[in-house]
């Protein structure tokens, strides 16, 4: 931990949570340095946010110490388009798939990393999927037909505006007649 | 060489798989020559779904993610909200979340020995154990009305209180239970068959064990001490007391031999929520409603030791009321692929479905 | 015209189909002999189910095979390979990728067949309705006989279900899945072909062409 | 009589299918459930043969199962049912034990022909298996058939039958008729020695490609088959049976140990059954033909 604090700026997120920032060119550097000297040892995840506001990647490598009790976030900027990672693979042999996954659901490129083909999509040929701009409700509009079974063909949405408002009319007429002395029993 | 090979796919539909997966088998023989890892027939999109959805929206989906065991899905995604915005849950509810964690590690302890002996041919135990886990099932059913599905653990708490006399109950289970254990083990455990099956088959080596980030009964069936309960501590694990089984054989009857263990050590742990848990006491937060309840922008990674290793969420909020990136990291995604693919090599046809049950591969998980 | 219609689906007429679906069973009653009503018994009281977990409906299968809701009184099984079975039970959503398999499960299967959908999912898309990967609607593609409703089914819906098509099958009142299969095969091979591209069929090989892509 | 010869094959047919239907409700209260109806698997074997047929292997593929199914018919025809073998003797007249462990492999081979030719690796694979482990089932059963007919001094079912009406050879000679039991117990294919079709390993093994009449077919075969070895056992080691009843109690009580034995072992490996067959029962049958 100590070497951590004199590297880096850790921030403490947690009592077992630190973060560590660093760039895609010294990522490895980073890694191997933090890997040999300190404690957190195993690669555990990499998860990859899409900041599209401000057209970055930030990718979240997670390792976790020796211990299995505390976990270190190493993050790395990434440009949306044309940016490109190592590959972790020759070092740590889980981080293939996970960033195949990667691959696959971002359109990263890791260099280095051979098994870049298909995971979980089968023949994908539009924007990956986990992408801000891939809009999933346009795609299941257009290819599939999720709204069928009223055959009566009414609008669901018109159904229930049109109930409110009779709900609405009714509770006015309650408090109409509960206004009138020796009214009518109140609603119906 | 190589035109003396023969290519299989073992699954999707084979019995003989642990859910909706394919293993792609190079046989020479029966002796496995390469084994290749292919899923997504499972494939939702649950992080693009939540990132469409609010977190009361998003909470309902998130326990379809785990088929088998639920549970430390909510439990996580609970856990994660809570800790970006800051929400601390009452003592009592955080007995309730233990006592629900360690009823579904029963549950999914029972389903899985179900799964093991019916890959050696050995129906009976699993029908015995089916039961078993039906009978928590009922109880998870009382609890949350829901038999699989539970939607139980909430951001903030949990969402309803204990039915009327639900500990009796439970205790009552649990009588039942530690009557049944010594049934599986002269069955099951101490089955003469079972050990000839399963000792010295896909052993781990701990080096790589620890190195590749294998978890779970990976690393206990190989003696190496590793349970989030006790190395991580989350909710009330650590005013209860109970053992990690260990194991150092590394093979499919370690692992076996750890789960037995773990099986004990619920229940026990059970008892003692039983005793502990404070009587009075707020089961829920006050949160802010539906459409105010935004996240900081912010990450975290939080974890569960599930019934079959470190099952853990990335978590990040953007100041928004939706959540901009959950990633989900179960056991499955390491040990169906990196283990798999490796214990595999120079296997028996006959031993897939014994390894592939021993280290618990829950497709779903993998993909999301 | 509606957006569905536009989209190239098969129209389908539920009044239209119980119309047909009377008629025709009307026709048959009066005209079957007591060997084909005998057939009919046995079909209804033996059912093969081909073991293919495709969604998260497979957890509930379990239960139903074991001791707890003993299935096997009613003559249900499970057999291993779809040559053998005459039930294929789809357990919930089914993704693009399963339903490849599906298919083709469902066309290796031997006359008389018979499909049970679980679940909301292969209903309308029940939770995920606007998922990219999952179809919504499993009579599009192939013909179902039976859908149990839930999210996921209980134990006993499932029992209940089969009970239902047992009768149906008996009774002769159900117009069989694979009849329409059979007779709407264009109409289903487009829908199909809408989702999953030219080649439905799953190709192996596939995995390999993705490697020489990167 | 002349109305012997199809009075054998419909006992043989309806008696296996009965048997099949108690093995799976014993099996079931073991499990602690209900099971199915006593005729639930003559029913299924109804059903199959009532169904469409999807497959189009060729006609070997056909050939093989019919074949599978005529060498069930003739080893049951060569069995005397009974101790007087006036009545219900088939054909055993005309053959003695020799004939009827012919034809016993025969169906095997038939299966490997028929399997072979749908190309599927699975089934091939079953196929290897069951040859493999015929191996190891089939020296003990032989050696201890050999001690039988050595101490008989005859070949001839009947003769070794009407030899025994003292002391039966279960007494006589009970260490060949352990090793004999132990490789029945394999023959009727339920675990330990279940390799051929495990669905978890090689789905169903032979019977993958069978489909509608083919998989009717093999099941009705099965049903004769596993009769006819019951029969075999109580024939030569139990001194067969005066009338239908003695038949019925003997063959069932065989059954029901067989049975019992399968339910609480799981399954070995090829290597593993092959190993415990070629170790275990041949030492004591070759004992057993010390003995004699």
């Amino acid at each position: 931990m100590t070497y951590l604090y004199e590297q880096y700026d850790v921030q403490e997120k947690h009592p077992r949570l630190f973060a560590i920032r660093t760039e895609a060119s010294t990522l490895i550097e980073t890694l191997q340095e933090v890997t040999t000297h300190t404690e957190f040892v195993t690669l555990a995840q990499i998860a990859c946010t899409d900041w599209i506001e401000e057209e970055r990647f930030e990718l979240t490598y997670l390792l976790t110490d020796r211990a299995r009790s505390r976990n270190l976030m190493v993050k790395v900027p990434l440009p949306r388009t044309g940016g490109s990672l190592p590959s972790l693979a020759f070092r740590f042999p889980q981080a293939e798939v996970m960033e195949r996954d990667l691959h696959e659901m971002y359109g990263i490129v890791f260099e280095g990393n051979t098994t870049l083909y298909d995971f979980v999509l089968e023949g994908w040929h539009d924007i990956p999927p986990m992408r801000r701009e891939f809009d999933t409700l346009a795609y299941v509009r257009e290819h599939y037909d999720f709204q069928r079974g009223r055959t009566d063909g009414k609008d669901v949405k018109v159904e229930q505006k049109r109930r409110r408002e009779e709900a609405k009319k009714r509770k006015a007429e309650a408090q109409q007649q509960a206004q009138t002395p020796e009214g009518a029993p109140h609603g119906e | 060489m190589e035109n003396r090979l023969v290519t299989i796919f073992h699954g999707p539909q084979h019995p003989g798989i642990t859910g909706n997966m394919s293993v792609e088998l190079d046989l020479l023989g029966e002796t496995i020559h390469r084994a290749r890892t292919h899923v997504g027939y499972l494939h939702r999109g649950f992080e693009k779904l939540i990132e469409r959805r609010t977190v009361i929206q998003a909470f309902t989906i998130v326990c379809r993610i785990c088929v088998p065991e639920p549970d430390p899905n909510e439990e996580n995604f609970a856990r994660a909200v809570e800790g970006l915005a800051g929400i601390e849950i009452s003592e009592r509810a955080q007995y309730i979340r233990v006592m629900v964690q360690e009823m579904s590690r029963l549950a999914a302890q029972l389903l899985w020995m179900g799964g093991q002996s019916g890959s050696i041919g050995l129906e009976t135990v699993g029908q015995w154990s089916l039961y078993d886990r039906d009978l928590i099932l009922d109880l998870f059913e009382q609890l949350t009305g829901g038999r699989v599905y539970h939607m139980y653990t909430y951001p903030g708490g949990v969402r309803r209180d204990l039915p009327e006399g639900f500990l009796r109950r439970l205790g009552e289970l649990l009588d039942h239970l530690e009557k049944q254990l010594p049934r599986y083990d002269r069955t099951f455990f101490d089955n003469a068959t079972l050990r000839k099956r399963a000792i010295g088959v896909g052993v781990i080596d701990p080096d790589e064990a620890l190195a590749n980030g294998y978890v779970g009964q990976a690393l206990r069936g190989c003696g190496i001490r590793r349970d989030l309960r006790r190395d991580n501590p989350y909710l009330v694990y650590d005013r209860l007391e109970f053992d990690i089984p260990v194991f150092d054989g590394g093979d499919v009857y370690s692992r076996a031999l750890v789960r037995r263990g773990e099986m004990r050590e619920s229940i026990r742990i059970l008892r003692q929520v039983i005793a502990q848990m404070p009587a009075e006491g707020a089961i829920m937060q006050k949160l802010p409603k539906h459409r105010k309840f935004t996240l900081p922008r912010d990450d975290i990674y939080v974890a569960t030791e599930s019934a079959r290793g470190e099952f853990g969420y990335y978590m990040a909020g953007d100041g928004s009321e939706y959540i901009r990136r959950m990633q989900v990291k179960g056991p499955s995604l390491i040990h169906g692929f990196t283990l798999l693919e490796s214990l595999l090599v120079g296997e028996e046809l006959s031993n897939v479905a014994l390894i592939m049950n021993s280290l618990g591969i829950c497709p779903p998980e993998i993909e999301r | 015209m509606s957006e569905y219609e536009q989209s190239g689906f098969v129209p389908y007429d539920p009044q239209a189909e119980q119309q047909s679906l009377e008629a025709e069973t009307e026709g048959i009653r009066n005209t079957q002999t007591l060997i084909e009503k005998a057939i009919r018994w046995f079909h209804a009281r033996s059912m093969f189910v081909v073991a293919y977990g495709t969604g998260c409906g497979a957890i509930e299968m379990p239960p139903v095979f074991t001791s707890r809701y003993d299935i096997e009184r009613l003559g249900v099984v499970g057999v291993a390979t779809p040559r053998q079975a005459d039930i294929l039970i789809v357990s919930g959503y089914a993704s693009l990728k399963t339903l490849r398999r599906i298919i083709r499960t469902y066309e290796q299967m031997s006359e008389p067949k018979y499909v049970i959908a679980l679940g909301s999912c292969t209903i309308n898309g029940g939770m995920y309705w606007d998922s990219y990967n999952t179809i919504k609607r499993l009579e599009d593609y192939i013909g179902v006989d039976m859908y149990v409703a839930g999210c996921m089914p209980r134990p006993e819906a499932i029992i209940e279900g089969f009970v239902k098509l047992q009768a149906a099958i008996r009774d002769n009142t159900l117009r069989p899945g694979y009849v329409r299969y059979r007779e709407n095969l264009a109409g289903y091979k487009a829908n199909q072909t809408k989702v999953l591209g030219e080649r439905i069929a799953p190709e192996y090989e596939e995995n390999y062409a993705g490697m020489e892509l990167s | 009589m002349w109305y012997d010869i199809p009075l054998m094959l419909l006992m043989a047919y309806g008696f296996g299918f009965l048997y099949y239907g108690l093995y799976r409700n014993i099996t079931a209260r073991v499990h602690g459930r209900f099971g199915p109806s006593l005729a639930q698997s003559f029913w299924d074997s109804i059903k199959l043969l009532t169904k469409e047929t999807s497959t189009s292997f060729g006609w070997v593929f056909a050939a093989g199962v019919v074949i599978m199914a005529a060498g069930a018919v003739m080893t049951v025809l060569f069995i005397p049912y009974f101790t007087d073998t006036e009545r219900f003797a088939g054909l055993s007249r005309y053959g003695n034990l020799i004939v009827v462990l012919y034809f016993m492999v025969l169906g095997p081979l038939g299966n490997a022909l028929g399997v072979g030719s749908s190309g599927n690796p699975f089934g091939a694979m079953g196929v290897t298996r069951g040859l493999t482990r015929m191996i190891g089932l089939e020296m003990p059963f032989y050696i201890a058939l050999i001690g039988l007919m050595i101490a008989h001094r005859s070949a001839d079912i009947a003769t070794i039958m009407a030899q025994q009406q003292g002391t039966i050879d279960l007494v006589a000679h009970p260490l060949l008729f352990v090793a004999a039991f132990i490789s029945f117990a394999g023959f009727l294919g339920k675990s330990p020695f279940d390799v051929v079709g495990a669905p978890p390993e090689v789905y169903s093994g032979p019977a993958v490609e069978f489909g509608g009449k083919f998989l009717g077919l093999a099941l009705s075969q099965s049903a004769i088959f596993s009769f006819a070895k019951l029969l075999l056992m109580v024939d030569l080691f139990w001194g067969g049976a005066a009338d239908l009843w003695e038949l019925i109690a003997k063959t069932f009580v065989l059954f029901l140990a067989a049975v019992l034995l399968g339910n609480v072992y799981g399954r070995f490996t090829t290597a593993q059954s092959v190993d415990l067959l070629l170790k275990v029962p041949t030492l004591i049958a070759l004992l057993g033909l010390l003995r004699v």
